[in-house]
């Protein structure tokens, strides 16, 4: 049962071949040849028994990590994307020469949208089929589940959403945003550039758009001049019926909506929002919830003129980003958008691959202390780095989003921003 | 909370909430309709309503693709072919619906319940192989965005009073239908006494099958005028399901009227609500609330006394 | 409602006084001031047209049907404000047109259901299917007919043996007052008579009423006869009387 | 003379029945299985406890209810409340604002444990709540419709709804209840580390164990003289309301028990799965379970519990191979079992093969009474409405 198992490709395929009539791309060695990628020596490929002390899946010339996401069920809108991420870097780093000699082969197990299934798949790959590393999960929820297992049983998880922080473990590499380093940048920001005094927080009820609204409304309180939330409001997952929250903010008139609005219920608030006549290029909204990936069900003209506060936008101008693109629609698809959680994702086998050969072993023990402080030049958004609390140090970037679904960049830091899961002040 | 506005601003928010709470009625007739004639004169509880929605809003999307693609001249109007399009398509699905499974289950209420559960889940990753995991983005004309200033603050929803006509214009189509036509006689006579009417001639098994399908339909139409204000995806349908039913129930279950003042009960108690505390616990005490009167009035708002 | 001060004094001898009985469903009066009183010991059968409001009348008493306005007195005490199960249990027993039993269960467990004991969720969880139990059933199969079939499934009955085994239902309660809803509908002439048999061993020592359109057998079994008309009484007496009120002869027996 | 005389609650062919199932769960399975597969088969058994009840309340007394995951979930929380506390040590959680309540408390602002939270530091008072709380709300629920006659098809939409408000509570509450997320992270009951191969492995028998207890408990309910009531009331309600019985008394006494045994089931799910989410408390869960009795068969306490674990495995391989394919496959099981085999697994057996297995038990199987071809035909739809206003 533990062959490799294909099925983000079988599904996404299919939609290709209804789509645009493409077959089934063969796996191409993207960047070898494009020389931006350094490529380590092969000979020196060292004995296995000096890199894997524990009995991982580790042979001389393989070794085995796994890909834990929903394929089906609910999530497997949005996990889609990491998975293909996750793919394309896995091939990436296989056509460079693979990590410490050895060819990265992985493993594919759906969580099925259901959290005891993602901690029963973690445990599988940990205990049966002894993965290096699993990147994986993409809902708290899901993660929650899985980090008691990858504790227990001593695994390595590289976990790409942004969320709400409060958490921090030997066994887990955040390679998205934690809640303050998406949300301060980017209230600073609107409050310089649009002067905008009055804030009105708008979320899905669950935990990350509560805390997220939580530290928003303590910065908004306490950091910004003469600022203050005018209105804070929390809709079950699912809602579709936005209007008598929009009349409240048609009276409050604030100068910012702040939105942390998911899934189906996101459609339904930008269509309402516009259809009630308010005019997002005049009304400025500020959102932590809106990818490139959910803009495809907005429709970028419900959408455009709203600003949305990530790490990464598919419109990033700089040569890694556009060398990611590149080989991200090569091999998934031309019409296929990435949006940041997908770019987190790609980060994952990267930043795996180069920690272990700053370790030097495969060992779980010698990753995890090897992490903190590993560089990584050439990832799509910039420059990154592993902090001492195994999240990445990264730049908050605003986008304006367009009518064409992308989003054009109006501001970044010029700074990496430090991440901080238990921020002091904001809890 | 209202210290800080003027009476000019008051006026125009609550004449906008009270919009706000006719859109929502609407919606919540538009969504019960077809449950209602399916429910409440068939007995048949069709858990997979919000499939047959989303069947016709994935009709309404690709309406809107063909005409943008083939005619964009004419893109102003293909809502209204899609519509049509929409009604056929989850009507001509139910009527094969009822005659693959319904029509064996009317003797278990119960049991249509579970089948049709079945049904949606079936429906639900047809949609995802076909039409892919994501959702899909419906643009609409754009006489249908925006809103129209009725005075200085206040504004209208071009997309509510389309809903609302929609809604007025099926309603006023059903009532018509099941009490005036021919038809409809035959529909309340094989609701009221299968046998007897199988007796007199009339065809229960065709009654029966354009009754379901009858439903679907309006079903496919409601959800092609949901992707003016809602997401469209495999799994979309599952977000109107429990609201549906609880109106369906709440009404009475076997009058159009009672459905519809049902809708306006909850939609009036929730608008108002969601106005003055937030969405959840709005939310929580609307289903509560009606859950409660149920408990206390199990037959519903309005039911007609029998004598058995 | 003047007869109610007469029947406060009368009463004390009958079991059942039904007084100024109304019941309207959406403004339609089904039972109007219907006003009756039954002996111990007597059988009283019930006639009229159909839609005459009769088997309302029994639903009314055994508290299906709960009254508009009126009163319903079993040996003095008021049913109208009683539950279903607290009338059977003060000694009601009632008959359905149709035979109303238990399909899926055997006969022997339709009549051990209907044996007055273990009636509450405790004492049905505690019951002990003793030798009293298994005895009474045994005498009520033989009664009614049935005691070869006791390990029979209900539902392969023929539809008098499943009329029987509903009034056997009845007769293991031993109530004070049975009411029985057309009896014989249905059955084949020799059932019939067997049926009527059966009714005139039971009919000891209680009160019985009885719906029933069959004048041969009422003639047969009726000591009184209340003829129903659109929810009133239309005369009330002996069959003979009855047969020769020419009201009732013109809405009834006429047609 | 009467044949049906029996004075022990099991018939011959059921004890057969029971001792087969417990020494396939007790020795057959774990010896079969890998450690991490038998995992997998004692959570499947937490579900058939709620296909358990379900056989009680919906087969036996026609009362269909898809809210079950309520009362699983009620259960699992009750236990998951308790587990929390524990791992909520003031030393484990020093780091936080106020130490020494569950770390999702402390996110949310709240300094100190909440009132509804105190009784689970006791695992006594833990365990009681495990049964009677779901018992109190499904006895508050029955009460009141029951008594107003509600069924069938009200009944089932009720229940769903209240499954909706549930959830919806659940995940808005999250400063007392860890929202979405559910509540993560138990290690220990007692200071007994439940995440181990073997705590998990002595987990599976005390589940097994607990369910062969929760089946003679359902054998004796059916075979007395209350499952008779039962049956007797799904076929004709007031004949046996006019035999005088207090019908609601017995629907509500049946919901509780179902609503008991599925949180019985919840906290053992809680214990072996180490967190419990508001995602088996909802709609769709609660109708998942639903149908592990239907493909058991609704009128059997076996059936449900073979029912349970086919469709889980099922589930389990068809999405380790074609996930995309076990809707389908889930949804025709639904009208598979609804359309052509209402009696399910054990309709099937009943019809074809104890038969032939008859003189094996000596004539055993032939006495059992032939089964009803179709399931019982719930009341119509205007019967099953309620009827209080009269």
């Amino acid at each position: 049962m533990s062959s490799d198992k294909d099925n983000s490709n079988k599904i996404s395929s299919t939609r290709r071949k209804l789509l645009m009539g493409i077959a089934a791309l063969p796996a191409v060695p993207l960047l070898a040849s494009t020389g931006l990628f350094s490529t380590p020596a092969m000979a020196q490929a060292p004995a296995t028994s000096a890199v894997n002390t524990t009995g991982l899946a580790v042979t001389d010339t393989e070794v085995t990590v796994g890909i834990l996401h929903s394929v089906t069920g609910t999530m497997a809108i949005s996990e889609t994307g990491s998975v293909q991420a996750e793919k394309l870097a896995i091939e990436q780093i296989n056509a460079m020469g693979g990590v410490l000699g050895r060819k990265i082969k992985f493993i594919q197990e759906d969580g099925a949208s259901d959290w005891p299934t993602f901690a029963e798949k973690a445990k599988k790959l940990l205990v049966n089929d002894k993965v290096a590393a699993i990147m994986g999960c993409w809902t708290s929820a899901s993660r929650k589940a899985v980090l008691p297992v990858v504790e227990q049983y001593n695994g390595m998880l590289y976990y790409p959403t942004f969320y709400e922080g409060l958490e921090q473990s030997k066994n887990v590499i955040y390679t998205g945003q934690e809640a303050t380093q998406q949300i301060l940048a980017g209230l600073d920001w609107v409050a310089k550039e649009k002067k905008s005094k009055t804030f009105y927080l708008i979320g899905s009820d669950y935990i990350w758009p509560r805390t997220s609204m939580k530290i928003a409304r303590k910065h908004i309180e306490g950091h910004l001049k003469d600022s203050s939330v005018v209105g804070e409001e929390y809709f079950p997952l699912g809602h579709t019926q936005f209007n008598s929250v929009i009349n409240k903010i048609k009276l409050r008139k604030p100068d910012v909506i702040y939105a942390a609005v998911v899934g189906g219920s996101n459609v339904a608030f930008y269509k309402q929002l516009k259809a009630a006549g308010i005019d997002l290029s005049k009304q400025t909204l500020l959102t932590i919830s809106v990818t490139e990936d959910e803009i495809d069900g907005i429709g970028g003209e419900n959408i455009a003129g709203a600003y949305s506060s990530m790490k990464y936008f598919q419109s990033l101008d700089n040569p890694n980003n556009k060398e990611f693109v590149a080989a991200f629609k090569k091999m998934w698809g031309e019409k296929t958008v990435i949006g940041d959680v997908t770019q987190a994702a790609y980060l994952g086998p990267w930043l795996w691959k180069m920690t272990v050969e700053k370790a030097g072993s495969f060992d779980i023990d010698k990753i995890a202390a090897a992490s903190a402080g590993i560089e990584f030049n050439k990832a799509p958004e910039g420059y990154v780095k592993i902090h001492d609390n195994h999240h990445l140090w990264s730049k908050a970037r605003i986008g304006l989003a367009l009518p064409d679904g992308q989003f054009q960049v109006v501001f970044e830091t010029p700074d990496l921003i430090e991440p901080d899961p238990f921020p002091k002040g904001y809890q | 909370m209202f210290a800080d506005y003027s009476l000019a601003e008051l006026g125009s928010i609550f004449v906008m909430q009270g919009f706000a709470g006719l859109i929502l009625f609407s919606v919540f007739v538009l969504m019960a309709l077809g449950l209602a004639i399916i429910f409440g004169q068939m007995g048949v509880i069709n858990m997979a309503h919000g499939e047959f929605m989303i069947l016709g809003a994935y009709v309404t999307y690709f309406t809107s693709q063909f005409f943008l693609n083939y005619i964009p001249s004419l893109f102003g109007a293909y809502f209204f072919l899609a519509m049509i399009l929409a009604f056929f398509a989850a009507g001509a699905l139910g009527m094969a619906v009822e005659w693959l499974m319904i029509r064996r289950l009317y003797k278990r209420p119960l049991d249509t319940l579970l089948a049709t559960w079945g049904l949606s889940l079936i429906l639900q990753q047809l949609y995802r192989t076909v039409f892919g995991p994501r959702e899909v983005g419906v643009e609409l004309p754009n006489w249908m965005m925006g809103s129209l200033p009725v005075s200085e603050m206040v504004e209208v929803q071009i997309n509510g009073l389309f809903v609302m006509a929609l809604t007025i214009a099926i309603t006023v189509a059903v009532a018509l239908l099941m009490y005036k036509s021919s038809w409809g006689k035959q529909v309340r006579a094989v609701v009221q006494n299968r046998v007897m009417a199988g007796a007199v001639g009339i065809d229960t098994e065709k009654v029966d099958r354009y009754t379901f399908g009858l439903g679907c339909g309006i079903a496919g139409v409601a959800g092609s005028a949901f992707t003016m204000i809602g997401s469209t995806g495999p799994t979309s349908g599952q977000l109107y399901i429990v609201d549906t039913f609880l109106v369906v129930v709440f009404g009475g279950a076997q009058s159009l009227l009672g459905t519809i003042a049902s809708a306006f009960t909850i939609s009036q108690a929730q608008s108002t609500m969601e106005f003055f505390l937030s969405g959840s616990m709005a939310k929580v005490l609307t289903l509560l609330g009606v859950v409660i009167i149920l408990m206390l009035r199990p037959q519903g708002l309005f039911v007609i006394k029998v004598r058995r | 409602m003047n007869s109610a001060v007469i029947a406060d004094t009368m009463n004390k001898d009958f079991v059942l006084a039904v007084e100024g009985l109304t019941v309207s469903f959406d403004g339609f009066k089904a039972v109007n001031d219907l006003s009756f009183y039954v002996d111990e010991n007597e059988i009283r059968v019930i006639i009229g047209p159909n839609g005459a409001g009769k088997t309302t009348v029994l639903d009314l008493i055994c508290g299906r049907t709960k009254a508009t306005t009126g009163s319903i007195r079993f040996k003095e005490r008021e049913l109208t404000k009683m539950k279903e199960h607290e009338i059977v249990r003060a000694g009601v027993g009632r008959k359905f047109q149709n035979p109303s039993i238990y399909e899926d269960l055997t006969v022997f467990e339709n009549l051990e259901i209907s044996y007055p004991k273990g009636r509450s969720v405790p004492g049905a969880l505690t019951f002990r299917r003793d030798r009293a139990v298994k005895e009474r059933v045994q005498e009520i199969a033989e009664t009614i007919f049935l005691a070869d079939q006791l390990d029979q499934r209900a539902e392969y009955l023929s539809h008098g043996q499943k009329q029987w085994l509903e009034i056997g239902m009845l007769l293991i309660q031993d109530p004070e007052l049975l009411m029985l809803d057309e009896p014989v509908a249905g059955m084949s002439v020799s059932e019939r008579k067997k049926t009527a048999e059966l009714l005139n061993t039971i009919i000891k020592n209680r009160s019985v009423i009885v719906i029933e359109h069959d004048m041969k057998f009422v003639e047969d079994i009726a000591h009184k006869v209340t003829v129903l008309h659109q929810g009133k009484i239309l005369s009330e007496g002996s069959m003979a009387k009855v047969q020769a009120d020419p009201k009732v002869i013109e809405v009834y027996l006429g047609h | 003379m009467i044949k049906s005389d029996r004075t022990f609650f099991l018939r011959p062919q059921d004890m057969i029945g029971i001792a087969i199932l417990a020494f396939l769960l007790i020795v057959i399975l774990p010896l079969s299985l890998d450690n991490f597969r038998l995992q997998f088969v004692g959570k499947y058994l937490t579900y058939a406890f709620v296909a358990l009840g379900l056989v009680l309340c919906w087969g036996y007394a026609g009362i269909l209810s898809l809210g079950q995951g309520v009362f699983f979930g009620l259960g699992g929380y009750c236990m998951a409340m308790f587990l929390k506390l524990e791992s909520s040590s003031v030393e484990a959680t020093k780091i936080q604002t106020t130490p020494g309540i569950p770390d999702f408390m402390d996110w949310n602002q709240i300094t100190e444990l909440p009132y509804m939270w105190q009784p689970f530091n006791s695992l006594t008072l833990t365990i009681i709540a495990v049964i009677l709380v779901p018992a109190l709300f499904a006895f508050i629920v029955g009460f009141a419709m029951f008594k107003r006659r509600v069924g069938g098809v009200y009944f089932a939409i009720i229940t769903q709804a209240l499954a909706a408000i549930m959830t919806i509570l659940i995940i808005g509450q999250q400063g007392y209840t860890g929202g979405i997320n559910g509540i993560t992270d138990l290690r220990t009951l007692n200071g007994w580390d439940i995440r181990s191969d073997s705590a998990k492995t002595i987990l599976y028998f005390v589940c097994v164990a607990l369910l062969l207890a929760c089946i003679l408990i359902a054998y004796f309910v059916k075979s007395s003289k209350l499952g008779r009531i039962l049956v007797a009331m799904r076929d004709k309600e007031d004949r046996v309301r006019f035999s005088g019985y207090d019908v609601a008394n017995f629907k509500v006494f049946v919901f509780c028990l179902a609503a008991s045994l599925s949180a019985i089931g919840g906290a053992m799910f809680t214990l072996q799965v180490g967190f419990m989410s508001p995602s088996f408390v909802g709609i769709v869960p609660s109708i998942e379970m639903v149908i592990y009795a239907a493909v058991g068969g609704r009128l059997s306490i076996l059936g449900a519990i073979y029912g349970t674990l086919l469709v889980n495995w099922a589930k389990t391989s068809f999405s380790e191979s074609f996930p995309e394919l076990w809707l389908f496959g889930l949804g025709g099981l639904f009208i598979a079992v609804v359309l052509i085999f209402p009696n399910g697994i054990a309709g099937l057996w009943q019809t074809y093969i104890a038969p032939r297995l008859g003189p094996l038990f000596g004539g055993a199987a032939t006495r059992r009474a032939s089964p009803p071809a179709t399931p019982p035909a719930p009341p119509s739809p205007s019967a099953a409405a309620p009827a209080a206003a009269e």
